[in-house]
């Protein structure tokens, strides 16, 4: 069930506009946000919502890469794996961050934490190799430079930290 | 009165005899045919039936007369049951006018071993064996069948084409004999059979009766590669028999032909006449056989060719020499 | 005269030739026949002769007939027919499977167009039957307990449908079923 | 390192921070709106931008102002703005720095072209990656709106443009116009094929003009200097204003560069990229995305201009310039290239969603060192037939592979030769 | 007319026509998958490529998208063409499973065709192939989603031609899949259709999986019988049993698609317990004896008493040929009837709509589909002829405004204006639609009747108020149609719709009339049936006495009475019953001779649908006992016969020509064509129809013997104010539901699944006053002796005052249903305690 604030939150937003449907990836995204992930429930909310049915809803949210239909981490790290991360390192990168993560690519840490996930060109080819955590971009990653950014996180999340 | 009753007994004794010998001696003729066949073809033949298959012949025979008379539904129904008896009746009549022998004497009378001695036996030998193309013709066409048909069409050209020939290569004989009497023409030959002096009469003879008998190369009516069985192919039972027996009785008749015109007949030593025609005819339709079991069939032109090119020729060359030399020699 | 002299040579040729086929069957006179004596003696026919129709088994020894009705549609002279029917695992398989050998001419189509290696002929040949009717043959009577001609070959294991064989993906050469709502892009 | 030419899109462009509206209008911003305002008519706005023979910037090069044209007089309303800024193509990332150097010249640009075909909405669509640029540009709308530069009866002048920012939910095929209008009115965005055209039929059946952000922001510079300005910006003779290069690769300074149309792609790699990184030398480069064919040493040398680059059989695209040195493996590189491009494609047309990943397993066989001779030609017939797909995603996904097997065939075959990749990994 | 070159043959088409279809009609069949001419052409399967050697853009292009333009050369067999398409053939042959023996759309499967023809036979691609998990979409239609080739054909089918919405493609890529949000049934009474348009077998026929092969099947045209709209459909039948329907193609009624009913609804002709046997009270017993007796019985009845006293019964579901032998018969005897035995009155409304039916004004199904506005007046489409929802709904994609006028809660996948309506508010409505869009019509070329008609609508006008967007809208439209249900209205209503419709058309406006009637042959029994009796005056006659002898020809409702004393006790008054049918009923089972009677499918049949339109079929099959049920399980018994078991039924016009006098031929077929040349000869009326039998693909439009369309009839001017909102009294109303309501299709197993629970769908108004929530279970006592157990369903959208419970032939019913119960509020009950 979403918040009641949520809810009603994202059914102004909508009264906005002249077709709710076009509304549609944004209330995913809200919707996202308080569920982490998007839930059988969650399609049926932003249908309810959008006025569209729930197949509809489902096509897009499994359409779209920002759209997660199975359950993610607290922090989604994306790993640009296109042609110029993949030039300046990315097979490290990525190496390295399911070693230290102990989990392959599309896997969720048993903390549930971190989940990794590849993506296309994210359009940071001038600091290559990239990754993005929770949409937030890092660049030019060394291995020590991703020891820093997960310690950080972990030590963010302490209830985390088994 | 009596002569008159007694004549006619002998006479059926004589068809019963003649008939009997003629059907028994076709049915083995078969046996032999399959028998020697199979071995020109390093074969065993037929060897189920009896010892060396010998009771082959009357098992064809039962299987013959107990098997379905099939009769298509759109053939002509009386002529089709007619034409297997007009090649059976007119093979067998042939045999009326062959000699078997000098004429016996028993109870003082003289009993000519010949059913009847027509003074036009040759006559009569062409006419029925012009009328058996009738049972060919008639029944290929009667079974309403594309290939009886043709084998019917093919079976009456053969014939008509190859009688010219037959009925020519015997001219030389009866100038020789100077009678058309069958058993004139035997008796002629007392000193020496007409093969010594007339080689390319019997020749052209051998090969005409051959294709009248429309035996192996000569099989065109009947070609089973390309037209199923010709002319009988719709036929069954023992109506298919029928042709059967005409064929082989014709082997016979041409057999006993040969011998009377060209071997001298019943002439020849040690053995009874009889034999001796027997003999002379059993050899001529072994030779038939081999023959059978040697060459292949051949195409229709060429016999055409074969029939009016080369025997109709032939056999008229050899009428004029033969006719030259005879008046030469006196 | 050249022509005359060629021509009686080729006459001459001709009747040597004849000659000759006539020495030939001749002596075939005196040769030992080559027949064998089939009643008496019998001799082994090769794997691929067409004769007696089976329905063979998988390797695993479950039916291989899936009833596809390929053998009946091909048959040229309609002699099998069957129904088809599905097995709680899945398979589909002959509920009743029926050869009226009475009609059978032992063409092999049925075994060609056969996908899945089912129906096979042998070659027992020796089949023949006073009652018409015992010609007709069920499936219990057609089946046998080894694979035949194609013993490894189980079609369930190519199909890509679930069955007890396997779920979806993991048969052979098939990648694990696609899971729509991934989070992989 | 400074660059010698006139920084026209990057005029406010700093390393640290984004450009403030004043510092825009200092620069000149929002001058040639109100001009165009108040003295310009839509139609002459259009001739202007048709003069300055402005090409569109997103890689498809169609001519900006023959694209406004095609909305009608009398077309219906509402009539649609959108702002392609789903740049998604790999190597390229112009649209974000210019979105971060000056996001009020992309706000211009759209007033500009919503003036120019009467709109009444613009549509930012942004990709989500570019969550940061959203975010600038929602607000530095919201000040435009105060200021009275958007919203209703722009300064005065009567003419009412509201502009929204839509994220797309991250696939490369929302770039594809007809497909973001899908994405737009929340469909599975699947490219719709013309006609009718968006110009006509676009977003919800109303016309609809959609530009790259590049382009947008040209146009504001266009109106204000004039189109005779714009064209002698570039070097060549048919190139037109300057072009946003992003370089990246085995270069030493990769990143953007204003540079005027026509650039030698050496100046650009030697001068403003700072050359190529130690112990490298240069191979081959992708001039204008993923979806452009190789450019070998043998092009060096060339003016990178839309015109040049098509007479060479190549695409300038988006301009963005993807250097690969003596180490990287070209054919590897291209494995990667059609993994992308077999993972984003919709799923339409059979072509696309089923020959890319045909193609991809050959590639990848024959990267692997399990290629066979014969699958060379079938990949070469299969990448021609790929032309006939449904819309230009997958011409430009096989446009890298075919130029592999154009020019680094012996490489290629050399993997089936020797059953493995030479160069590592 | 652009005129093209295709592979070197010219031909001119009509513009707009696609390049796909020119070439067809020049009987060039290119390669299709995605493209269906219902669906027209998206261009996503990629495999209609052909070469366009000259035109606006050369090259390989796609033949379905391309519009053919005049002096266009086209070549279809060119290399690259060919090579492409073969190329398109192996991509989607890359991830398609070798299942074909395994899998029911063998055999008849676009995509093998395709594979075959298009020359891609051996697999080149070494990779694995793509696997998915499939769904449980309900138990008519099976889901395989390996076989996917991505057409996107169903989804297209079904969310856009349909407008339903729970299938729909998700994920991307490669990867796409089409399926629902999870498993469940598909909501669409359309979905088989799915089952035809999949290209492949993704969507297969699941009451019919692995029954048997297309070539196996003895294959007809035929007719569907479960509605009067008189669809085409393809039936298929197998060792005597009926396998499965497909839609068949009709552009003047059903298109290319067919409902659910009808595709599922042949079921009654396999039944185990069909009766296949003659029975003599109640014994089985040969043929002869059966037919000895009847006439024995007949003889008796017609020397003892008065001819007069027979009275023959027949209903909506019998043949053409059946219904006017029936008719001849009776005037030759001079016996009672033909009695129509139609539900609600139904057989009223039928024949007064019948007379208002002006040729001119006959609307078709293709006629709907293109219409602008169409006002559906007492019919529940999705309920009562389904497949009329898809013309609505193809309509309405092309921007018609569609209103319903119906008291029930009338659901349409689609945007439609739904007025609940009181029956007899009903036509106060229509009148003021009509009234207020006509107002400013110059109406003086009017006939005085007409004139009378118009003042007439303008009194009734008054009475009722409707939103202005349907005024206006039939204002603008150019093809109006009034569609007009003959169930749920009163008895003149048909009447007014038909003059609405006359008034309406106007000399700019083209209006049209639809009425939806009961049952297949509803028209023909409204034809040739007695209009001074119906079946509620017979039972009255039979209870006094008056009618001895009932002869009951493939009954409707009288047939289904379960176990009703009432009904036993009219029946103990007969002296004879003989009943023939191919169902088992009570009726059936009480009778003193039962004849069994031949399914169309066996028998063939010429039915008229509701627009006048004859559709003949031809016998499919022999008939008799299916094998699967002489044989069970196992292979069918091992007999020579010359019988087929289980065959001795007749078609039901047969006895009747016997005793009519008429000798037929004793042979089958013959006998068919000659009580076709009966049947038409005799009647003028169907003249047009062949004595072949054979109407072809789209029917014989018959010439309807009706009024011409400027006479206008005159109407009672009073309106029955029966339905007083003040009276404490709920009328209960048996409705017809998409499933389970129908009597043939219901008696179908394959539907059993999908026969919704019986639920009584009341106003929350009424709900309140009875203090009922919705789900509640209640009791409806009809009578002293009969109860109805149900749930209360609360639908806002549906008039006040009543309740609507599905007219299910299970149903224990005092009355067969023959007019709305008033129920007092005492007569509900709920469950638990009581009322308030």
């Amino acid at each position: 069930m979403l918040p009641a604030d949520l809810k009603k939150n994202l059914q102004t937003k909508i009264a906005t506009v002249s077709h709710p449907r076009e509304l549609v990836v944004d209330v995913l995204f809200d919707i996202q946000m308080h569920y982490g992930h998007l839930t059988d429930e969650a399609i049926h909310e932003a249908a309810e919502l959008c006025g569209m049915a729930p197949v509809e809803v489902e096509e897009l949210a499994t359409f779209y890469t920002f759209t997660f239909r199975e359950p993610v981490g607290k922090y989604v790290i994306h790993v640009c794996d296109s042609v110029v991360c993949w030039m300046n390192g990315y097979q490290t990168i990525r190496e390295y961050l399911c070693s230290k993560l102990n989990i392959n690519m599309g896997e969720t840490t048993p903390d549930g934490l971190f989940t990794l996930i590849p993506v296309c060109c994210i359009g940071y080819c001038d600091r290559s190799p990239a990754i993005l955590v929770n949409r937030k971009v890092h660049g030019s990653l060394t291995p020590a430079k991703l020891d820093q950014l997960i310690e950080k996180i972990k030590m963010e999340n302490p209830a985390h930290v088994e | 009165m009596t002569l008159w009753i007694s004549g006619y007994i002998l006479l059926l004794v004589k068809f019963g005899l003649v008939l009997g010998c003629l059907l028994f001696l076709a049915a083995y003729l078969v046996w032999a045919e399959r028998k020697l066949l199979a071995r020109l073809q390093i074969r065993y033949g037929p060897n189920r039936a009896g010892k060396f298959g010998l009771l082959q012949p009357i098992a064809d025979a039962v299987k013959m007369i107990t098997k379905e008379d099939i009769i298509p539904a759109e053939a002509d129904q009386s002529i089709f049951l007619l034409a297997p008896t007009v090649v059976a009746a007119t093979a067998l009549l042939m045999f009326a006018v062959v000699p078997f022998g000098e004429s016996l004497a028993i109870m003082g009378q003289r009993i000519p071993l010949v059913i009847t001695d027509l003074n036009v036996g040759l006559l009569f030998i062409f006419a029925l064996s012009s009328l058996g193309v009738y049972g060919v013709a008639l029944g290929g066409w009667a079974s309403n069948s594309k290939y009886s048909l043709l084998g019917g069409i093919r079976g009456a050209a053969q014939m008509i084409s190859y009688e010219l020939a037959l009925g020519l290569s015997l001219v030389p004989v009866v100038m020789l004999a100077g009678s058309f009497s069958l058993v004139d023409i035997v008796n002629a030959q007392s000193g020496y059979p007409y093969i010594l002096v007339q080689p390319v009469s019997f020749a052209v003879f051998f090969i005409s009766a051959m294709a009248e008998s429309k035996r192996i190369p000569f099989d065109l009516p009947e070609a089973e590669n390309e037209l199923g069985a010709g002319y009988h192919t719709e036929y069954s039972g023992m109506r298919f028999g029928l042709f059967f027996i005409g064929e082989y009785v014709h082997i016979q008749v041409l057999g006993a032909l040969t011998a009377v015109f060209f071997l001298g007949g019943w002439h020849g030593p040690f053995l009874p006449p009889f034999v001796w025609l027997l003999v002379k005819m059993i050899f001529i339709a072994l030779v038939m056989i081999w023959i059978r079991g040697t060459l292949p069939r051949l195409r229709y032109d060429q016999l055409m060719a074969l029939g009016w090119k080369v025997l109709v020729p032939v056999s008229l060359v050899n009428i004029i020499v033969t006719g030259a030399v005879i008046l030469m020699v006196g | 005269m050249t022509e005359i002299q060629q021509k009686n040579i080729s006459i001459l040729t001709a009747i040597t030739a004849i000659g000759q086929g006539f020495a030939t069957t001749f002596k075939h006179l005196f040769r030992k026949p080559i027949t064998e004596q089939y009643p008496e003696e019998k001799r082994e026919l090769p794997a691929r002769s067409r004769a007696r129709i089976v329905l063979t088994r998988d390797p695993d020894g479950r039916e291989r007939c899936v009833a596809c009705y390929l053998c009946s549609a091909v048959c040229p002279v309609s002699c099998i027919s069957m129904q088809s029917a599905e097995k709680p695992d899945g398979r589909r398989y002959a509920a009743w499977f029926r050869i009226n050998f009475g009609r059978c001419i032992y063409c092999g189509l049925c075994e060609e167009a056969c996908p899945t290696s089912a129906i096979q002929l042998t070659p027992d040949f020796e089949n023949c039957r006073r009652d018409i009717l015992t010609l007709v043959y069920e499936k219990e009577d057609l089946q046998v307990d080894h694979g035949g001609k194609d013993a490894a070959y189980n079609f369930y294991e190519y199909a890509g449908v679930a069955t007890d064989e396997g779920p979806k993906g993991s048969h052979e050469k098939e990648s694990p079923p696609v899971n729509v709502r991934s989070n992989m892009p | 390192m400074s660059n010698k030419y006139p920084q026209i899109l990057f005029q406010n462009r700093k390393p640290d921070r984004i450009a403030t509206m004043a510092e825009y209008k200092e620069s000149g911003g929002y001058q040639a709106l109100a001009d165009a305002l108040s003295n310009r008519s839509p139609a002459q706005v259009q001739e202007e931008i048709l003069d300055a023979v402005l090409l569109g910037r997103g890689g498809a090069a169609f001519p900006a102002g023959r694209k406004l044209e095609t909305v009608a007089e009398d077309a219906p309303h509402p009539r649609y703005v959108v702002c392609n800024a789903d740049e998604m193509e790999p190597g390229t990332f112009k649209d974000r720095v210019l979105i971060h150097a000056d996001p009020h010249m992309l706000i211009e640009g759209m007033i500009l072209t919503g003036y120019a075909v009467n709109a009444d909405k613009g549509i930012v669509f942004i990709r989500p990656e570019y969550e940061g640029a959203a975010k600038i540009l929602e607000r530095e709308i919201r000040f435009a709106e105060k200021e009275g530069l958007l919203g209703e009866n722009i300064l005065g002048s009567g003419y009412t443009f509201f502009i929204d920012v839509h994220r797309s939910g991250g696939r490369y095929i929302c770039g594809e116009v007809t497909a973001q209008l899908n994405a737009l009115e929340g469909r599975r965005p699947n490219p719709r094929k013309p006609p009718p055209y968006p110009t006509q039929k676009g977003l919800w059946g109303q016309p609809t003009i959609s530009h790259n952000v590049e382009t947008l922001c040209c146009f504001p510079h266009i109106l204000r200097n004039g189109a005779r300005w714009f064209r002698d910006l570039a070097l060549t003779e048919t190139g037109a204003g300057t072009k946003i290069f992003s370089i990246s690769g085995k270069v030493n300074r990769p990143g953007c560069y204003e540079l005027p149309m026509g650039v030698r792609l050496s100046e650009i790699i030697e001068v403003h990229a700072g050359g190529m990184v130690e112990g490298s030398t240069f191979k081959a480069c992708l001039p204008g995305g993923a979806s452009t064919g190789f450019l070998t040493p043998d092009f060096y040398d060339i003016e990178m201009d839309f015109d040049t680059l098509r007479k060479k059989g190549h695409r300038l695209g988006t301009g963005a310039i993807m250097v690969f040195d003596q180490k990287t493996c070209l054919t590897a590189a291209t494995v990667n290239l059609l993994e992308f491009f077999a993972r984003e494609s919709c799923g339409w047309c059979t072509p696309c969603r089923e020959g890319l990943p045909y193609i991809k397993h050959l590639l990848t066989l024959i990267e692997n060192g399990q290629g066979s001779e014969d699958m060379i030609p079938t990949i070469k017939k299969m990448s021609a037939q790929l032309w006939n797909s449904y819309c230009a995603f997958a011409p430009g996904a096989v446009a890298p592979v075919e130029s592999l097997l154009v020019y680094f065939e012996g490489e290629v075959r050399e993997h089936i030769k020797l059953g493995r990749c030479l160069l590592g990994d | 007319m652009p005129t093209l070159t295709i592979d070197s043959r010219q031909i001119s088409v009509p513009g707009n026509t696609k390049v796909i279809d020119a070439a067809e009609r020049l009987g060039i069949m290119i390669p299709r998958f995605c493209y269906h001419p219902a669906l027209g052409a998206v261009g996503a399967c990629r495999v209609c490529a052909v070469n366009v050697k000259e035109g606006p853009m050369t090259g390989i292009q796609m033949s379905c998208m391309l519009d053919a333009g005049d002096g266009m050369v086209i070549s279809t067999h060119d290399k690259d063409a060919v090579d492409f398409r073969m190329a398109v053939i192996e991509w989607l042959m890359m991830n398609h499973p070798h299942d074909c023996p395994v899998c029911d759309e063998g055999g008849h499967c676009l995509l093998q065709d395709m594979t075959v023809s298009g020359g891609h036979g051996m697999r080149r691609y070494p990779g694995p192939k793509r696997t998915h998990q499939d769904q449980y979409l309900g138990p008519l239609v099976q889901h395989e989603m390996n076989r996917c080739i991505q057409c996107y054909r169903c989804v297209r089918y079904y969310r856009e031609y349909t407008g339903y919405k729970d299938l729909g493609v998700l994920g991307i890529g490669s990867r796409v899949y089409f399926g629902r949000t999870g498993d469940g049934r598909l909501e669409s009474p359309f979905a088989g259709n799915l089952i035809d348009i999949c290209p492949t077998g993704v969507f297969t026929d699941k009451p019919a999986r692995f029954k048997g092969r297309k070539w196996d099947f003895e294959r007809a045209a035929t007719v569907c019988t479960h509605c009067s709209l008189g669809c085409s459909t393809i039936t298929s039948s197998r060792y005597r049993e009926i396998i499965r329907q497909e839609a068949g193609i009709s552009p003047d009624t059903n298109d290319c698609f067919i409902c659910d009913r009808g595709r599922y609804g042949f079921g009654y002709a396999n039944l185990p317990d069909r009766p296949r046997q003659y029975r003599v009270n109640g014994n089985p017993c040969s043929r002869q004896t059966a037919w000895a007796k009847a006439l024995d019985l007949l003889d008796t009845t017609a020397n003892t008493n008065n001819p007069s006293t027979v009275a023959l019964l027949v209903s909506a579901r019998c043949t053409l040929e059946t219904l006017v032998t029936a008719k001849h018969l009776c005037h030759r005897k001079g016996w009672h009837g033909p009695v129509w035995d139609a539900p609600s009155g139904n057989d009223i409304k039928s024949r007064n709509a019948l007379d208002a039916l002006a040729p001119e004004l006959v609307a078709t199904m293709k006629d709907v589909r293109e219409s602008d506005f169409i006002l559906a007046i007492g019919t529940d489409p999705v309920n009562e002829a389904p497949v009329l929802t898809l013309a609505l709904r193809q309509a309405q994609r092309n921007g018609a405004h569609i209103t319903v006028i119906d008291p029930r809660p009338v659901s349409l996948p689609f945007d439609f204006e739904h007025l609940p309506t009181s029956p007899e508010e009903m036509g106060d409505q229509l009148a003021a639609i009509v009234c207020a869009a006509l107002g400013g019509t110059d109406l003086s070329h009017l006939s005085p009747a007409g004139k009378a008609f118009y003042d007439d609508l303008v009194l009734r006008n008054a009475a009722a108020t409707v939103p202005d967007e349907i005024v206006v809208a039939l204002k603008k439209s150019r093809h109006p149609v009034i569609v007009c249900g003959t169930h749920m209205v009163n008895e003149d209503l048909p009447v007014l719709a038909g003059e609405c419709a006359r008034m309406i058309n106007q000399p700019e406006r083209s209006a049209g009339l639809f009425y939806v009637l009961p049952g297949a042959n509803g028209f023909g029994a409204a034809m040739f049936t007695e209009t001074h009796t119906n079946a509620g005056l017979l039972l009255d006659k039979i209870k006094s006495n008056d009618i001895k002898t009932l002869i009951a020809i493939e009954p409707e409702g009288c047939a289904h009475v379960h176990s009703s004393p009432a009904m036993a006790g009219i029946l103990k008054s007969l002296d004879c019953l003989l009943v023939m049918d191919y169902l088992e009923s009570p009726l059936s089972r009480a009778a003193d001779v039962f004849i069994p009677t031949a399914t169309v499918f066996e028998s063939g049949g010429i039915f008229i649908n509701q627009n006048g339109t004859g559709r003949s079929m031809q016998p499919l099959y022999m008939g008799g006992t299916p094998i699967f049920q002489t044989g069970r399980t196992g292979p069918p018994p091992r007999l020579f016969e010359s019988d087929i078991p289980g065959a001795e039924h007749v078609p039901a016009w047969l006895p009747l020509a016997d005793w009519m006098g008429l000798s037929l031929s004793p042979d089958n077929s013959k006998r068919r064509l000659e009580i076709l040349k009966y049947t038409i000869e005799n009647e003028p009326w169907l003249s047009a129809l062949p004595i072949s039998g054979d109407t072809g693909e789209t029917g014989i439009k018959l010439r309807i013997p009706n009024r011409r369309l400027n006479e206008f009839a005159s109407l009672p001017h009073t309106r029955n104010n029966a339905g007083n909102s003040n009276s404490p009294e709920i009328s209960l109303y048996t409705v017809e539901q998409t499933f389970g309501t129908e009597l043939l299709s219901s008696g179908s197993p394959a539907l059993d699944e999908v026969i919704p629970q019986i639920r009584a769908a009341m106003h929350p108004a009424d709900a309140e006053f009875l203090n009922l929530a919705d789900g509640e279970n209640l009791t409806l006592v009809l009578d002293e002796n009969h109860e109805l157990p149900c749930n209360v369903k609360i639908e806002t959208d549906m008039a006040q005052g009543f309740i609507f419970i599905p007219r299910r032939p299970d149903l224990p019913w005092p009355v067969p249903g023959f007019a709305p119960i008033p129920l007092h509020p005492d007569q509900i009950r709920r469950e638990k305690g009581d009322l308030r």
